[in-house]
């Protein structure tokens, strides 16, 4: 660990992931569901890492493939050398969010985990008429999914009152003694 | 105490774990110097009375390591050891002895990184213990009434 | 008693045996005598008090001399015995083993297999006072235990009084007399003294008959018999070994099972 | 008054680089009864040597101390060395400067501290030692193979061949082992059963050479020049003395599914059956699992068919035992099967299949003539995918070590199929291509060049079936790590070459060590690879790592050479750290006073009985005697023996002693 | 009447409330008592360990806390996704001392990380599969594609469940009901799981994957058992079937309602009606 550049060193103490230990066999790539989706595929990310160099370490916090990728566990599933690359991700993401360096076609995807957590924060449960109002205001997809609600609610699936949890002062303490600065 | 460095004997077997050592060697693996290894030619042939005698004569710790069950050079030596160090320990536990100090294992030629790990390990845990004083004042006397004959 | 008294006055008259060892009257407690005349037949005893271990002599060529012996042995000096037949010390054709039951029964053994299916059915003596002490050194911190054992063995002098009451000491030379290299240190000092009795306890590994000679015969009354007492139970919970299997076992030091307990072995 | 002198090593850099060498020469000059300290750049080096026995004759040493490597490597050279001086070589000790001090701690203060104890040891060591002789034990001159394949076939023969006799012990009803199976071999392309089956018929006709097959080794006793090994000969069912391999009863054998070994399951066989046509011996066994007349106890055919009546279903496995000089290990490896990958399909796929098996599709002798054809429906496949490093190198799996041999037979597979389908498409997936060795890197060119074999890098995720067609899902990790699917009718997994099962077993028995990884170890990963570290027992072969044929062809020739080289004198010198019962003066003798306990101690049945007798013949006394043939030196009786009667030379009590307390104070 | 701990998770009281109706049913057709674990929160799910990891942690982390507090030993939590975090979570607690220390912290209350975290598949396989077969009254014979989807098996050393590649637990438990389940390829493919709002497109593109190859395959249903799969593969296919170019009805029904139907239970009972893609055969 000790002649690796700083991020990378930083990296390992937090995942506990070396980078070193992929000898780019792309198996990940290979069996990773939205790859061809990505700007760095799985083996691709996991070599720039390796290399190291700061600009590429910018070129992830950027990426798409960050916020692309579903953390399935196809990956470290079938990685022939255990590497844990959704723990990669997670990591990248967090410090992408913490940089400010979010890739502007993922904001979507940000903006609905952010609705998502609010919903939560306030009601402790996820309420999903408040999720997928807070992710429009955040997005303006306006129109998006109008069909499927009254769909739902026909079936029961959209309640509209939403379910509290009684000791909500727990919760959001949870959240500010976990908050992320940038957030 | 954290300046404390213990100072370790290893008693070890010729075939597997004085091999094993060679291969932290070759395999440049590092360890803590506190440790300094006796080469016997099997575990069977460690004397109980070397062990009492590396803690009168300053040791801190002791390890005694061979081969594993069933892999043993002579078939067997190292199955005669175990059941002597079983009763041995008993009766020093029962004398008072610390046998947190003598660190007993199997390590095979194949497991460098084993000794390794074993060394460190044991040097930490006898860091954590402290120097065997305990024991060694008993020797001091003894060392005493050396000098009083030998002075006449 | 009469029985014994009956048999030992055949035994010396037939001639076959020159000597009896066993029991007789002292001013405190019975003592060992020697008895190679049938008329001195009378003097010998034998009672729960007899518990001093006779087969210790047996080894002692000077005394036994070739002669054949009999002997009035005690439930733990049966177990020797049967111990020092194992280590081939003893011949059965030249050796007569008495002992008299706790139903007062005189017992002649004609096959040493005889005193190990005795010692089976027979009732061990108990000794409770041990039992208590072990119990009580068991519960103490390990610290608290070599405070006890070195202040106790500090003021041992290494008169070897408790080697020569053992019948299992017949080394021609023993180990404080080696001095290539100098193992132990042959003068009394704490540690040296320690190193002593480890040895005598871990010589006795499979052997000992648990009699306790050697804490009885020691002038300063220190409770080395606890060591060996000690092994005897290590043994026996690790091998479940019992002392009457252990002494007719080759050895149990020198035999092993593949399964012995090795949790202490990284 | 002892003259010792030290001898400090630098190892060039190995050990000078961490240790202060000058600093330990110097210290080590102070230690009293030191009468020379040195050190020099390669002490095992001839100058060194030299150096080394200049100052015996010089200085008139009585005893040396080389602070080098470990003793496990030079302890040899420097004895030589000594007694080439005149001083006896086992007055001569090595103190472990490199792997136990140089190489395992950083350079410091306390490194060099540590060696110079390390020296201080060793020379109050040698300072209590004996001037020793080599004790002279006989060899006994036959020498064991364990296993028929290629490996141990060589072996065999070169042994046979030098006018030494050998028993060929195999566990299989026929020798020829992996070799036999393959098609074509890399990198010549020639074909295997057509080198291979001289050799077997070679090793039946050999009058040296005693062949067991169907037979496992079940107890192995003794010691290098004297083993005694029991030989367990699995009942066949039929008296080879009258069986003549007409082969009539296989063809008449009612039970005929049953999945062919030899075929890799790709073919099947009877009950009563000789694995494959050129099979040596060419005769029958009757495989009891499977036969009808063991399982039901009716049928009895081959027996009614039999010409000369040598069916017998009553004979029970023998156990024989034979004196043996040497054995040579050439028990062999395996590949593991399909059913060892998840996302390969866990085995389900007919025609998803190990190398193996493909060189039986590929091989003449095979179930399909040659032709490579799909066993699921014998269809001939347009599009093939080799996938390499399939378990190897892959920690996840718990390998992760290279198999060697998948790169060259995968473009040897490619290839062949190119050949033998016109129009055919084939993918290589690889990590990375390792083709060292003559024409090798030519013969994968060919491959990719001349026979058109794609060659994607990059490792496969998953495969799944989809219309009859596999779904081999893919990337290209040379297009910026690209995804690719590719839709193939057969895909073939180089799988990884692995120790066979029971190999941890059969060392045990033999006391040999192995590897994390079941194979076995040799004595040196440089200095003696056909070497155990048990005497007398030499290893060949694919049984110590995977490993192509010249290689093992190279390794069984070597193994056999130690074995004729053993063989080539009537006694063997062995080192005489053995253990001795001590005598002093009457009327005590010894020390020993007869309790024999240390005879159940040892594992060598080493301990007998002798008997002082008194001039007029009556016994005094009877002690302990060692003999020095059997004891091999472990030391048990030693560490054992209550009034320290027993002592081992070399490690005596006193050394071991004198070792301690030098390094304590 | 054995009693279990139970954590429904938010879609199971929202979009998924079919699947909780069927747990619920199905529990208590073979008398378990299901107790909710009182004032639970979300896990947190996909947004939380995406965006901060101690949030993550810490939100799964109260649910866990607040099971033991109850004294619950077994906690049944049918959400894949949730079975996911919960399992996770209590894992690296209890493989980092000091995380356990932070977290607890933050949470205010103290774990012992002993809890026994059961799917659906594994509380039929303890507490029901005994008696499943002789209760089958009206067997569900049919074609089953059994989706395991990513969160239920994986990671394998973490969960522990069922096997790396091509999973068996659910596809035996059908058998057993009466049902045929095919030999497919995307048992365990992800179906798009939290983009199914945010990234509609992907999740088109995954579940249509993996209704196509059910529905090559001849599978007349889906049978799945995490409430996001099921509502993409579900209430998604009016998407799914645009990014296939044709029209699918393999319905996609919760193991529960399945096993439910099975053994008796009425459609209305196992809440079938709210699928979006009906359930013609039944």
């Amino acid at each position: 660990m000790g002649n690796k550049p700083k991020a990378i060193q930083e990296l390992q103490r937090q995942t506990g992931v070396n980078v070193s230990h992929c000898y780019q066999c792309g198996k990940c790539t290979a069996g990773c569901e939205l790859a061809d989706e990505m700007d760095y595929p799985p083996s691709l990310l996991m070599h720039m890492l390796q290399r190291g160099d700061e600009s590429l370490m910018q070129q992830l916090l950027h990426s798409k493939t960050i916020w692309l990728c579903v953390s399935c566990q196809n990956c470290v599933t079938r990685c022939p050398m255990q590497i844990d690359i959704p723990q990669i991700m997670d990591y990248l993401r967090e410090k992408s969010v913490r940089e400010n360096k979010i890739n502007p076609e993922s904001r979507d995807i940000v903006a609905f985990h952010r609705a998502f957590l609010d919903s939560v924060k306030f009601t402790g449960r996820l309420y999903e008429i408040g999720l997928i109002a807070g992710y429009k205001m955040r997005t303006f997809h306006l129109i998006q999914d109008v069909a499927m609600a009254p769909k739902m609610y026909s079936r029961g699936k959209l309640p509209l009152m939403p379910e509290l949890v009684k000791n909500r002062k727990h919760l959001s303490s949870i959240f500010f003694k976990t908050k992320n600065p940038k957030d | 105490m954290s300046e404390f460095e213990p100072k370790i004997v290893a008693f070890v077997c010729n075939w597997c774990t004085y091999a094993g050592a060679d291969l932290t060697g070759t395999s440049r693996m590092k360890y803590a110097s506190n440790v300094k290894i006796v080469r016997f030619p099997c575990t069977g042939r460690i004397d109980f009375m070397l062990l009492l005698k590396a803690f009168a004569e300053g040791a801190d710790g002791i390890i005694v390591s061979g081969c594993h069950p069933n892999d043993c050079h002579y078939t067997s030596g190292n199955f005669h050891a175990r059941r002597r160090w079983v009763v041995f320990r008993g009766l020093l536990d029962f004398m008072g002895i610390d046998v947190k100090r003598i660190q007993f294992s199997w390590v095979s030629a194949a497991e460098g990184a084993k000794w390794a790990e074993i060394v460190n390990s044991t040097v930490a845990a006898i860091r954590e213990l402290g120097p065997y004083i305990e024991y060694r004042k008993a020797a001091d006397y003894l060392a005493q009434q050396e000098k009083e004959v030998f002075n006449g | 008693m009469d029985e014994l008294r009956k048999k030992a006055t055949e035994l010396l008259q037939s001639g076959d045996v020159q000597m009896v060892i066993g029991y007789e009257k002292g001013t405190k407690g019975p003592r060992p005598c020697f008895i190679s005349v049938p008329e001195e037949a009378h003097k010998l005893i034998f009672d729960e008090q007899c518990t001093g271990n006779l087969a210790v002599y047996l080894t002692h060529k000077d005394l036994i001399a070739g002669q054949k012996v009999a002997i009035t042995a005690s439930y733990f000096a049966l177990r020797s015995i049967l111990r020092l037949f194992t280590e081939n010390q003893l011949q059965a054709d030249r050796l007569v083993v008495l002992t008299v039951s706790v139903d007062k029964q005189l017992i002649v053994f004609t096959a040493v297999d005889d005193i190990a299916a005795y010692l089976q059915s027979a009732p061990v003596p108990k000794r409770e006072d041990d039992a208590a002490l072990i119990a009580r050194l068991e519960a103490i911190s390990r610290e608290e235990r070599w405070a006890f054992w070195t202040e106790e063995l500090s003021k041992c002098f290494k008169c070897y009084a408790c080697r020569a009451a053992c019948p299992m000491c017949y080394c021609n030379k023993c180990i404080v007399e080696e001095n290539r290299p100098q193992w132990i240190q042959p003068w009394a000092s704490t540690l040296a003294n320690v190193e002593w009795h480890i040895n005598r306890a871990m010589h006795m590994t499979g052997r000992c008959s648990d009699c306790g000679a050697c804490g009885a015969a020691c002038p300063l009354g220190l409770p080395i018999h606890l060591l060996t007492r000690r092994i005897v139970q290590e043994v026996q919970e690790n091998f479940g070994i019992g002392a009457n299997e252990a002494v007719q076992k080759d050895n149990v030091l020198s035999t092993f099972k593949p399964e012995d307990k090795e949790n202490f072995i990284r | 008054m002892s003259k010792i002198g030290v001898f400090i090593c630098h190892c060039g850099e190995n050990i000078s680089a961490t240790v202060d060498v000058e600093k330990v020469a110097e210290e080590a000059a102070k230690f009293d009864g030191v009468e020379f300290a040195t050190h020099y750049k390669y002490m095992c080096s001839d100058p060194g040597q030299t150096l080394i026995k200049n100052a015996i004759r010089e200085k008139g040493l009585t005893g040396v101390v080389v602070g080098s490597c470990s003793p496990r490597m030079h302890e040899p050279t420097f004895r030589k060395a000594c007694a080439e001086a005149g001083l006896n070589p086992y007055m001569c000790e090595m103190a472990n400067l490199r792997e136990h001090c140089s190489w395992v701690h950083e350079k410091s203060e306390e490194t060099t501290e540590k060696a110079i104890v390390l020296i201080k040891m060793l020379v109050e060591k040698v300072k209590k030692n004996r001037s020793l002789n080599a004790i002279k034990v006989p060899i006994t001159k036959k020498a064991l193979v364990l296993g028929g394949g290629i490996a141990g076939i060589q072996a065999a023969l070169d042994i046979a061949n030098a006018g030494q006799q050998v028993i060929l012990v195999e566990k299989d009803p026929s020798i020829g082992g992996h070799m036999s199976q393959l098609s074509e071999t890399f990198p010549t392309l020639d074909c295997s059963q057509c080198i291979l089956t001289p050799r077997m018929v070679e090793v039946a006709q050999h009058p040296n050479i005693k062949l067991y097959n169907y037979a496992e080794l079940e107890k192995l006793e003794g010691f290098i020049g004297n083993f005694k090994a029991t030989i367990r000969l699995k009942a066949k069912s039929v008296d080879y003395s009258i069986c003549t391999g007409c082969g009539l009863c296989t063809t008449k054998c009612p039970s005929k599914k049953i999945p062919s070994e030899f075929n890799e399951g790709l073919g099947m066989r009877t009950a009563i059956y000789t694995p494959f046509p050129q099979a040596v011996p060419n005769k029958p066994v009757i495989d009891r699992e499977n036969c009808n007349y063991y399982k039901k106890g009716v049928c009895k055919i081959c027996q009614k068919v039999c010409p000369t009546g040598a069916i017998q279903y009553d004979l029970p496995d023998e156990l024989i035992t034979e004196d043996i000089g040497a054995i040579v290990i050439a028990t062999g490896f395996n590949v593991l099967k399909t059913n060892f990958f998840p996302e390969y399909g866990y085995g389900k796929y007919p025609d998803v299949i190990t190398g193996l098996q493909f060189e039986r599709l590929a091989s003449a002798s095979g179930p399909t003539l040659g032709e490579i054809r799909r066993p699921s429906d014998g269809k001939i496949p347009q599009k093939i995918v080799f996938i390499a490093c399939a378990g190897s190198r892959d920690q996840a799996k718990g390998i992760p070590y290279c198999s060697k041999i998948c790169c060259m037979y995968t473009a040897k597979h490619a290839m062949l199929y190119q050949h033998k389908v016109h129009g055919g498409e084939s993918y290589v997936f690889y990590m990375d291509i390792r083709a060292g060795g003559k024409n090798y890197e030519e013969f994968i060119r060919r491959a990719i060049e001349d026979d058109g074999v794609n060659y994607v890098r990059g490792r496969v995720a998953r495969i799944y079936e989809k219309d009859g067609k596999y779904i081999v899902k893919g990337v290209d990790t040379l297009l910026g790590s690209k995804q690719i699917e590719i839709e193939a009718d057969m895909v073939v997994l180089a799988t990884a070459g692995v120790a066979n099962a029971g190999a941890e077993e059969l060392a045990q028995k033999m006391h040999v060590s192995y590897d994390a990884y079941h194979f076995f170890a040799e004595a040196h990963p440089k200095l003696k690879p056909v070497e155990t570290n048990t005497a007398g027992i030499y290893l060949c072969g694919a049984c110590q790592a995977p490993k192509d044929i010249p290689e093992t062809v190279g390794m069984a020739s070597g193994a056999a050479a130690k074995v004729i080289g053993l063989f080539s004198n009537d006694e063997l010198t062995r080192e005489p750290l053995i253990a001795v019962v001590n005598r002093c003066a009457p009327p005590v003798f010894s020390t020993c006073v007869g309790c024999f306990m240390c005879q159940t101690a040892c594992p060598y049945n080493a301990i007998e009985r002798e008997e002082i007798k008194s001039r007029n013949g009556e016994v005094i006394k009877t002690i302990a005697k060692v003999n020095p043939g059997l004891c091999q030196g472990c030391g048990t009786c030693v560490a054992f023996c209550r009034s320290k009667a027993i002592d081992i030379q070399g490690y005596s009590n006193e050394q071991m002693f004198a070792e301690v307390m030098a390094m304590l104070n | 009447m054995i009693k279990l701990g139970f954590y429904p998770g938010c879609s199971l009281t929202g979009s998924s409330s079919d699947y909780a109706e069927s747990v619920l049913a199905l529990a208590k057709a073979f008398d378990l008592e299901l107790t909710e674990i009182p004032d639970w929160n979300c896990c947190g799910a996909t947004a939380a360990h995406n965006m901060n990891k101690e949030l993550a942690l810490s939100l799964s982390a109260r649910i866990l806390a607040l099971a033991e507090k109850q004294q619950m030993d077994e906690v049944v939590v049918p959400c894949a996704a949730c079975y996911n975090r919960l399992s996770v979570t209590q894992y690296e607690l209890n493989k980092d001392a000091d995380l356990k220390k932070r977290i607890c912290d933050i949470i205010g209350m103290p774990i012992n990380g002993n809890l026994h975290i059961l799917n659906v598949m594994q509380m039929i396989d303890k507490y029901i599969t005994g008696r499943l077969e002789e209760k089958v009254t009206n067997p569900f014979t049919r074609k089953v594609a059994c989706y395991y989807g990513c969160l239920l098996v994986r990671p394998h050393d973490i969960l522990k469940f069922d096997r790396l590649e091509d999973p068996q637990s659910m596809d035996v438990l059908m058998e057993k009901v009466g049902a045929e389940p095919i030999d497919w390829a995307f048992k365990t493919e992800c179906c798009g799981a939290g983009f199914s709002v945010s990234h509609t497109d992907a999740v088109a593109k995954l579940s249509g994957n993996i209704v196509k190859d059910a529905a090559d395959r001849g599978a007349e249903a889906i049978i799945v058992a995490c409430p996001m799969c099921q509502s993409n593969l579900d209430m998604r296919r009016a998407q799914i079937n645009e990014y296939l170019k044709k029209k699918t009805d393999i319905p996609v029904i919760y193991i529960t309602q399945a096993i439910g139907l099975a053994v008796g239970l009425s459609a209305k009972d196992v809440s079938l009606q709210k699928l979006f893609v009906p359930a013609t055969f039944v």
